[in-house]
């Protein structure tokens, strides 16, 4: 008896799955079990795993019960069954469908298991590779090439200077205090020569106007349309 | 057209993973699109480069071929472990049977199933996609896409049918 | 051998990153490999597949065609910008003047280059690769393996000499 299971209960996914295998290792007709049969070999089993103590689970019990149950009511007169309860021949019936059923489902995960295996082996990538847009569309060695020789060449020409467009008024006046200081005296003329654009030359003559009001410089016109002279005031000598 | 054949071989090629018709719809020609795609794919696999389009969850997949496992597993194959008996045999109950409620999984297999049913959702082999209208509402679940992916295969119809087994059976 | 040839496009296909020959000398035998390897590169490439192998910095990489990249760009474009014309200078510096200090750059370019110095090393387009036996030390800068990866060539030595551009210049 303790032979009786060659496998562990614990190697059964449920009491369907220890059915079958009752089944076939008797080789019985599940279209036609034997419930007497079934239901002793079944409770044996169970048995044994007391005995070996594994934890039975409660769907093992419920089965080995129903399968005395089953096999009682079988063996008494059909006369005898309370009208409302289902005739044992029905019941037999109803469990050898679950039994071809659930045993379609342990044939079809047998399908999956080699399904499995049989894909595992096709390799595959596991992401996407994305077309890199620069070295498709641009980058090739001539564009190298061509910068750096680019960038040789250009070494000969005088950089470009890129003067900031919005003119500064507090800029422009430390630039003339600067020319200021540094010759004393000079002509309007040479301010203008240090102006990138019209603008700055505006933005100039409100500067002078503006050192004037200070009284850090002065400025002369000895004639109509004649030269500005522009110097600095002494400091101290301011007010003189 | 060699154009339309090229830039369907090379789409497989840069996804790696499927794509499916409605991709290649949106990219080439799609009239009568399908057959041209199959002739492509026998045309591909005809000449044996050790990488195949496979058809699998309703697109097609550049693969390598199995035949080469041993060599590439080295380097490229990843370790996953194989599903268990239980999540199997769950897993085919909802191939078969979906939508189904949980309660009607355990019902086929004489146990509860919750914790498998949970390890298929997690692994994205089943998904949920309903409630049923009966008492308490029951959550309903069915395969995924990825579930054919994994098994390589195209659609569920792929799988032997109740007839077919018991005839097999009965031989 | 065929089987070779096999493993050959089938590993370039699930690595979609270049194989350098060291990989191919540990998977397939390494007497006179890389002729044989050029062989499978050209008969592959005769197929015409939308498919490409292209050799890269000591290796290989199966890449898609060129012709197709308008059809597949939508679908399989990268979202990266372009190298910038500072950028693209730097780097031609670099490349034809390895190995250079950021000075040396600097001098060229008539521009403080430290920006795009740092941008190019972020893009792994350049390394450190020393530093210059002068007073301070400076480091010196080289192009990367991924450069000429980038740049779809094999070697430095690749790139047109002065000759070359001139004459490319004037057609």
């Amino acid at each position: 008896m303790s032979h009786l299971l060659d496998v562990r209960l614990d190697n059964f996914e449920g009491p369907l799955d220890l059915l079958i295998h009752l089944i076939y290792k008797n080789e019985l007709n599940i279209y036609d079990i034997p419930i007497a049969f079934i239901a002793g070999q079944f409770v044996d089993a169970v048995q044994e795993m007391e005995k070996m103590d594994i934890e039975i689970a409660a769907e093992f019990i419920n089965m080995a019960s129903y399968l005395i149950y089953l096999k009682s009511r079988m063996l008494l007169p059909k006369e005898s069954l309370p009208l409302e309860e289902l005739d044992p021949e029905e019941e037999k019936f109803i469990l050898t469908q679950r039994l071809v059923e659930y045993s379609f489902y342990k044939d079809v995960a047998q399908k999956l298991r080699e399904l499995e295996n049989d894909s595992g082996k096709y390799l595959m990538r596991g992401s996407a590779i994305f077309i890199e847009r620069e070295s498709i569309q641009t980058e090739d060695p001539y564009r190298i090439a061509n910068a750096f020789f680019c960038a040789l060449e250009k070494d000969n020409e005088k950089p470009m200077k890129f003067e900031k467009d919005i003119v500064d008024v507090s800029d422009v006046i430390v630039k003339i205090k600067a020319l200021v200081y540094e010759k004393q005296k000079l002509f309007w003329t040479d301010v203008v020569k240090t102006c990138a654009s019209r603008r700055e030359v505006v933005i100039s003559f409100l500067s002078v106007l503006e050192l004037m009001r200070l009284a850090i410089i002065r400025a002369m016109q000895a004639e109509t349309f004649g030269e500005i002279v522009i110097e600095q005031i002494e400091q101290g000598a301011a007010n003189g | 057209m060699d154009r339309e054949k090229k830039i369907f071989f090379s789409s497989l090629f840069l996804a790696g993973e499927p794509l499916d018709n409605k991709f290649f719809r949106k990219i080439l020609d799609p009239i009568n699109l399908e057959n041209r795609l199959l002739d492509y794919m026998e045309q591909f696999n005809g000449m044996s480069l050790g990488i195949k389009i496979r058809q699998v969850s309703g697109g097609f997949q550049m693969v390598t071929d199995k035949e080469l496992f041993t060599e590439l597993e080295p380097f490229f194959g990843e370790k996953t472990e194989t599903l268990s008996r239980a999540s199997l045999e769950t897993a085919a109950i909802i191939a078969y049977k979906q939508p189904i409620t949980r309660l009607e999984i355990d019902e086929i297999r004489g146990v509860n199933s919750s914790g498998t049913v949970r390890y298929l959702l997690d692994k994205n082999l089943v998904k949920v996609t309903g409630r049923k209208d009966v008492p308490g509402k029951p959550l309903l679940y069915s395969t995924t896409k990825f579930f054919l992916e994994y098994m390589g295969i195209n659609d569920i119809s792929e799988l032997p049918t109740f007839r077919e087994w018991q005839e097999l059976k009965t031989k």
